[in-house]
């Protein structure tokens, strides 16, 4: 209970430093903290599923991401005062938001006692997945349509950025380029770190089936180590016109919609898994999608091409 | 002696909260950045290692007790590495 | 667990703030992930409260919670490379008009 | 045993917690992030310890996330002030 206080305490005071903060590197540094917090929120609720999504998404790719754009947008602070709401606007804005964080917070008290749950439904059909991980089959399996629509997004998401890019630079290199580290303490990190870290992406993108986990954690693990090595300079950021670098960003998507396709001939419709073949059909999306969730992260964070090929 | 070791462990961890609170103190009170950061590396290497050490009258198997130290020389890797590169930054 | 879903809804009031008041892109940017982050919370103490049939939560809005940062993530990428290619061509760092010559 | 060690993780936490004030305070961008590194190990201690409190799967997992990533936000942190330029 004391932790919980805590937790909550501390979140909010990041939540308000990130938007109090005169710096806006300030701010980003808040905001790390914030998803750091948030990350122990969500374990205390029991969603550990969550939690880890949280530290590899919310913490480390948001963060890593933020910093970058931090130094490259550098506003004026005159252009910002000119463009801030004056006092009685921003009264006004205060008031509104008060109020719908009150109905929320009452809208909290007031739900409904004892609490609907689709959770014994969920394990009860467990079995049938081969899955021991009640997210993971409600994410494949339930809900699958919501999990190749995102995946879909994802993808939607990195052409979009690519988009970003002035003409002449379509098909190039995204991203700034970094010197090699041939010595000193960066160059030791990012040889040392990504064989460890792919092990551990690997592993929660393996161990989802069964325990928290899953191809969402493990991509942005993987993501993470590769975006180390390119920092550090020992990996070049591939040309967004390279043939296998399209095909890894769709292959999860693709296979995940070859399957559904599937479904409708040989079992019950559009993403249903034959009995018996469900567990490896979930495996082998799964395996796909974790390349492609790591690809698009990757390239996401890397931004629209920068440099010809 | 289960129990016992579990008490000893709780001591263990108690002694990492005292270095994480150490590395706070010396965060808040040291005038500078370097001195700071040199309360900072040695707070949260040695902290963590012994709330980890703590942790091992807990483990219920040998992979469960291993993570922990795991996750220790992962902090210590990147720890020491940013120490370096952020006393570097500071200096100039 | 409530304490939870009170720091979802301060969260939420505290994020369309910062969306209404703040000038700088960026700014905006992350105060609507802290929005999004109370309404994530609000469905996490929702998955919390529906616990059952030995879950510690209910799986069903954690899902929904672990596709939502994905997708936010995605949005968040994509309105920071929006900000900078804006950024880029014409110098400004927040949504203002520019000034009437 | 339990609630002992969800005391400690509370303890830890409240420590590096306070630190928070000096991402608050700064003055040096660098001071912020040593606050956040802090606080990312502490959190790391907390995630340990609350797997061992309430034996819940994949916390540990959690933690190990955290440890790999948290060293990238900060050599992010580094990589983007030389991209800045001195100041």
């Amino acid at each position: 209970m004391i932790l919980d206080a805590l937790i909550a305490g501390l979140v909010l005071v990041a939540a308000g430093w990130t938007l109090a903060a005169r710096d806006a590197f300030a701010a980003v540094i808040g905001f790390v903290c914030f998803g750091l917090l948030l990350t122990l929120a969500w374990a205390r609720l029991g969603a550990v599923d969550v939690a880890l999504t949280e530290a590899a998404i919310g913490a480390g790719a948001t963060g890593i991401l933020l910093l970058f754009a931090v130094v490259r947008l550098r506003g004026g602070t005159e252009e910002v005062a000119a463009a801030t709401p004056s006092p009685p606007q921003r009264i006004a804005a205060g008031l509104l938001a008060a109020a719908i964080g009150i109905a929320l917070a009452l809208a909290v008290m007031l739900l409904p006692d004892p609490a609907p749950s689709l959770a014994a439904p969920a394990m009860a059909e467990l079995p049938a997945f081969g899955l021991g991980n009640p997210v993971a089959a409600v994410l494949m399996g339930y809900r699958g349509l919501d999990t190749l629509l995102e995946s879909v997004v994802l993808v939607f998401a990195v052409l979009a950025i690519w988009s970003m890019a002035p003409d002449r630079r379509w098909g190039g290199v995204p991203g700034p380029r970094f010197p090699r580290a041939e010595h000193g303490p960066l160059s030791l990190m990012a040889r040392l770190l990504p064989p460890i870290g792919i092990v551990i992406g690997i592993h929660l993108a393996w161990a989802g089936a069964d325990a928290p986990g899953g191809k969402f954690q493990g991509g942005t693990v993987l993501a993470a180590m590769w975006l180390l090595a390119w920092v550090a300079g020992l990996a070049q950021a591939p040309a967004i016109a390279s043939r296998r670098l399209r095909l890894v960003l769709v292959a999860g998507p693709l296979v995940f919609l070859a399957v559904g396709l599937a479904g409708m001939l040989v079992a019950d419709g559009f993403l249903a898994y034959p009995p018996a073949f469900a567990k490896p059909l979930i495996v082998l999306i799964e395996a796909a999608m974790t390349l492609s969730v790591a690809a698009a992260l990757a390239l996401l964070i890397a931004g629209p091409p920068e440099r010809a090929a | 002696m289960s129990m016992l070791l579990q008490l000893l462990g709780l001591l263990v961890i108690a002694a990492g909260a005292a270095c994480f609170a150490l590395g706070t103190i010396g965060l808040l009170r040291f005038p500078d950045t370097l001195s700071r950061l040199h309360a900072l590396t040695k707070a949260d290497s040695l902290g963590l290692g012994l709330v980890a050490l703590g942790l091992l009258p807990f483990a219920e198997s040998l992979g469960e007790a291993l993570l922990p130290f795991l996750a220790w020389g992962l902090v210590l890797l990147s720890g020491a590495t940013t120490a370096q590169l952020i006393a570097e930054r500071a200096r100039r | 667990m409530t304490i939870y879903g009170l720091l979802g809804a301060a969260l939420v009031a505290l994020g369309l703030y910062g969306l209404v008041v703040q000038a700088a892109v960026l700014r905006k940017i992350l105060a609507f992930n802290l929005l999004g982050a109370g309404v994530f919370l609000l469905f996490g103490v929702v998955a919390r409260r529906g616990a059952a049939a030995g879950l510690a939560a209910d799986p069903v809005p954690q899902a929904m919670v672990i596709t939502g940062l994905v997708v936010a993530f995605a949005a968040t990428a994509l309105a920071i490379a929006m900000a900078l290619r804006m950024h880029q061509i014409t110098g400004a760092a927040t949504l203002a008009e520019p000034a009437d010559e | 045993m339990a609630e002992a060690l969800l005391l400690l993780a509370a303890l830890i936490l409240a420590a590096v917690g306070l630190g928070l004030w000096r991402v608050l305070r700064g003055p040096d961008p660098a001071d912020r992030l040593m606050a956040a590194q802090l606080l990312s190990t502490g959190g790391i201690a907390v995630l340990l310890i609350l797997a061992a409190a309430t034996r819940a799967a994949g916390l540990q997992e959690t933690a190990l996330v955290l440890a790999l990533l948290g060293g990238l936000v900060s050599v992010a942190f580094v990589l983007a002030a030389r991209l800045a330029g001195p100041r």
